[in-house]
């Protein structure tokens, strides 16, 4: 399940109900990543563009290969801007086994972080400037550039 | 004809253009002085599959959008 | 802070307590690792012994070590019985960065598997058994067992 | 005189001894048969330190606790 939500992600009402909705799945371990905007070289906020299409793409991909483990994941992103200590991403898996959620929360975090079609604009004075410096290249990128 | 819609950061709007394949698009964006910052970097799909070659071939109606590079979370 | 509790732990309670208490201090990243008792063999529920003071001074070195990365951590455990689908054990890292946090919160779970003081034991039929199969000799343990 | 106390699952009501060290401590528990699978497989702490040799000393009013293998979580 991926849910997008218009500014900041409500943290408490979101990792609450998840572990409800799954109470009774007889999963043994349960790991949310929770992440929060750092108020760090004077920003207001972070704001962000999502591209739907593929991201429930690669979301599907990885749910796929979650139940080919016995997993299940989910994910919360915000859309527009958020504040510095407000969070913006929740990733959680849901696990029969501790080893197996431990590391699919890791594999999946990063390649969120190098995949996913999500763009991050730092808020300062007002203004929205794109994060190149902290952005990646998607795996692949750079056809277009190439000689022929 | 195919359209190419630009994501994220790219302020462009969405291009109609005529094109058998990806060559034709990479052409036609190599005129373009703005794009020179992005075709090195983009990820490019074509109706919203990633794609990993320029033969990637195109037929009427298709969608082609330029994924500049990602920051989530 | 290492919390203990009789019974169930109140999951949403604890984890949303520490995201509050944790808000305005900067931390990019909180990971939560909720473990739950899971339906299997028959069995009604789990039941824990603890010890506290060498559990005390445990979990104060991995608090020190996550210092000096800039991170912190929290845990919860249940004492006594544990009904199956409820839960026993929530570890939690706040830090800066996310890769810190993923591997803090990987590693602190597997020592506190392989090390904390506490015993667990199957409920069956109303009866108390030590897992002694599931259950891991502290490293350097067997000292008395040695010949002279 | 030193305790000796039992952690746990061992079922054994605390002793009070005398031993200049664990190797005193070892000894008095090899003669006791309910101890026997125990002893190779559990940590011992000193005064709620573990301690990693039988060599480590004991003075009157230590106390000794026995760790059988632990399964928290």
């Amino acid at each position: 399940m991926l849910e997008l939500y218009e500014g900041a992600l409500n943290v408490p009402e979101i990792i609450t109900r998840w572990y409800a909705e799954e109470a009774e799945y007889n999963y043994g371990a349960y790991i949310p990543f929770i992440g929060t905007v750092r108020e760090e070289d004077g920003i207001e906020g972070l704001s962000f563009d999502v591209y739907e299409p593929i991201l429930n793409g690669w979301f599907e991909t990885w749910q796929a290969k979650a139940e080919s483990l016995g997993a299940k994941l989910k994910m919360a992103h915000s859309r527009g801007d958020v504040l510095v200590h407000e969070s913006s991403y929740i990733a959680a898996v849901f696990s029969p086994k501790r080893r197996v959620a431990l590391e699919t929360i890791e594999k999946f975090v990063e390649d969120f972080k190098a995949s996913a079609p999500i763009w991050k604009y730092d808020l300062r004075h007002g203004e929205r400037l794109y994060a190149r410096d902290r952005s990646t290249a998607i795996s692949g990128a750079g056809i277009l550039g190439a000689k022929r | 004809m195919v359209t190419v819609e630009f994501l994220g950061p790219i302020q462009k709007a969405t291009l109609s253009l005529d094109a058998a394949s990806l060559h034709d698009v990479a052409e036609a964006l190599k005129e373009d002085n703005e794009m020179a910052q992005w075709l090195d970097n983009c990820a490019v799909a074509v109706n919203d599959m990633l794609v990993s070659t320029l033969d990637t071939p195109l037929k009427d109606g298709d969608k082609v959008s330029l994924l500049p590079p990602v920051c989530g979370g």
